[in-house]
């Protein structure tokens, strides 16, 4: 059951252009640093990018987009990136906008095997063009579907070789969801140790969804709004 | 009239103790540093979070934790941590109690439109189609005119839509209303603002139901 | 945000006749053993009880078909269990039978809000008779809908004040899927600390799911089958 | 001609290192006893583990430590819990590579029927339809006739189903089967039974497709 692959360029392996990637993080928070570089290294063009923010100028997605490599972002915002609006508005970039907790609930889906479900959110909004509607109990609905891509990159804190995972703080967020989207999930982990040490009860993501592991060489994690009190 | 943090503060006014709040970015963001005395409020960030508290001190800002606006922030007591999966099964699921948010149009019927302004650079909804199908309760905290002057309580509004007949209550520098069935109800009027001036920023159907009373801030 | 009640008798509190209600558990694992003494206590009737399984004649929920409290059970598995099988024989209790999958999610579905979803789960068996059935990407599927209650009783490990849970090995089973399934949650747990004792990261459900909580008397933790090696 | 500890060994030739594998109660659970040696198998309960281990010590055993039978167990390094939402989003989603599991009947187009005989109570389906409308890859193990002597494997099943078109391969005191568009083929018979016998055995078409090896156990 070891899964370990020795670093990002061999996690990425098979990772082909104009494939569709599912990655995890909020804003910077929790974002597969050490993967994005590795596919900014090797160059994957054409790319459909599933994230719900698209990294900023010079960090996170943002660099994938700085090497053209993005053709399609999904996400739910988008703002703090003017590389991004550069290309969104010459028409070099498509950009499929999403409510977040839609989003969300859209990777679980297809991670867990439900092809579509219902959500109030986008209702009579034009997020629900052409979407089948219904009314359940007194309340409009959309169906939505799942997502699922070709590979899934997520980011943890502690990780063993069977693939489990620990998340720390607020980095959870799209990372859990989209565990086990991607037809290949691979999980850069800052601590990797044997199977064995982490509390099986204290596991976020049970290893079953993950397919590689690695432990990251280095984590920036990078802030985007620093906001503190004085002491 | 009243100031940002006057109509953050009456806001405050509709918390109820044990409430479960997810404040927006901007005016309602304000909202939290004027909880009642005595009041247990707990805040939820939608990235993934439940007790929000204060920024951090400076130097022990942590990048693992961050609120729905990107910013540094600390978790209260008794707070716990989620995935985004999660967090909306919270909102979507009527957990929350009271979501404050702002907006760029509010209709009589209670439609908002706040993501999206034709012609220029749409950065996305965010949560906010997310937080306004699914609150129990939506309070909107905004300004009562834009900056041309033109009134942002409307019969209809004109920008593409967040989300339809959700919201309940509105504040603003001038007034507080509640969306009804036959319009936007004046409620009560700020400090020094007449009936008058309340009726002559806005164009949707306002209702004044005998004596309206000045707020108390 | 204090949701500690005294006992089981308060957790039980406005939980009347012919009312339905969610309970935790797998077998007789991780039951709300207090609550279920409480139910008895109190003799409320005409039950309907959404629960995996039934208890043994006893214990469990087999208490509660003891004195025939319980109208109808919707559950995945009733086996086990004498009285049970002469009620239902006899025409005195209702049962639904539901795949434990599709209870599970139907469950988490109520409390996330989510109103319908679609699962391979029973197509072309009679559990799919009378539902919408759809085709998606090549494969079949049942459309199913949320199950919510009038109270959801769950037990969990640790709990504090403020309604958080941490569970114990296999007992999270429907305990957490049905968190917040109910208008009024209610969560029986082995031992009940102050806000704050419990690391934010490990909290396994947020107490935002969960609006009373109450530190059970004694927890007999029955065993349905005891297999052992020898030493 | 096999016995139970035969059927589960020969479907232990089915394993593949890295699998995760769901067992049925009955034979199927069986076949923990004869992983190849060398190879790494995670076996999940659906109630919430997976690297489910051994039964416990005497003594050690745990109220709060079950499988899916509701029998006590170990869990092995390695794995974890989870909640019954999670483990069937384990299974629909087709991340458990193998499920193995009794029958009481299974139809020649891989239809399954194994919870429920009309006129006798019925305990319910438990986790088995949603397994078996989920997994990749199914094996059923089972007796080949019924205790009256008449045949599983048909044209048609009989009793209420399980699920349609699921049953991949299927494992007999007598014979392993593929489930295939034409029918059930025989791809190997047990020690000493002739493919007569297991023709005789089996009301569903039974495809012989040349010479029929004698499984090697």
């Amino acid at each position: 059951m070891n899964k370990v692959v020795k670093n990002a360029d061999e996690a990425i392996q098979g990772l082909e252009d104009n494939m569709t990637i599912i990655l995890g993080g909020f804003g910077l928070c929790g974002i597969p640093e050490n993967s994005i570089a590795a596919l900014v290294k090797k160059g994957v063009k054409g790319l459909t990018c599933i994230s719900n923010n698209a990294g900023v100028d010079g960090f996170g997605l943002g660099l994938l987009l700085q090497q053209h490599q993005i053709k399609k972002m999904i996400s739910s915002y988008v703002g703090e990136n003017a590389e991004f609006e550069r290309q969104l508005l010459s028409g070099e970039l498509e950009v499929e906008l999403i409510p977040q907790g839609t989003l969300a609930e859209r990777c679980r889906a297809g991670a867990a095997g439900i092809p579509a479900f219902f959500t109030p959110a986008g209702y009579a909004t034009e997020v629900a063009d052409g979407k089948e509607v219904r009314e359940f109990h007194g309340k409009m609905y959309v169906m939505e579907h799942w997502l699922k891509a070709d590979f899934a990159i997520i980011k943890a804190w502690k990780g063993d070789t069977h693939g489990n995972l620990i998340f720390r703080k607020t980095t959870r967020n799209f990372n859990m969801p989209m565990a086990g989207a991607g037809k290949i999930t691979i999980a850069e982990v800052e601590e990797l140790v044997p199977a064995g040490e982490l509390d099986p009860d204290q596991i976020h993501t049970p290893g079953i969804f993950v397919k590689r592991i690695f432990q990251g060489e280095k984590f920036e994690k990078r802030i985007e709004q620093r906001t503190v009190r004085p002491k | 009239m009243l100031d940002k943090n006057g109509i953050a503060k009456r806001i405050a006014q509709e918390l109820k103790d044990g409430y479960y709040v997810n404040l927006g970015i901007g005016i309602p963001t304000l909202v939290a540093n004027y909880i009642p005395e005595g009041m247990d409020i707990t805040f939820q960030s939608e990235n993934g979070m439940l007790g929000m508290g204060p920024f951090p001190v400076e130097g022990e800002e942590d990048a693992d934790l961050i609120n729905a606006g990107k910013q540094t922030v600390t978790i209260l007591e008794g707070g716990s941590y989620f995935d985004s999966a999660t967090s909306f099964a919270m909102i979507r699921g009527e957990h929350v109690d009271l979501t404050v948010l702002g907006a760029m149009e509010v209709s009589e019927t209670g439609d908002i439109a706040n993501w999206k302004i034709p012609g220029k650079m749409v950065k996305g909804m965010g949560g906010a189609m997310d937080l306004v199908a699914s609150a129990k309760n939506i309070i909107v905290a905004m300004q009562h005119v834009n900056k041309a002057g033109e009134s942002k309580l409307l019969p209809k509004c004109s920008l593409p839509l967040t989300g339809v007949g959700c919201v309940k209550r509105i504040v603003t520098e001038l007034a507080v209303f509640d969306v009804t069935e036959n319009g936007f109800k004046l409620i009560e009027r700020a400090p020094g603002v007449s009936v008058e001036e309340i009726q002559k920023a806005t164009e949707g159907k306002l209702i004044v139901d005998g004596e309206i009373p000045e707020m108390k801030i």
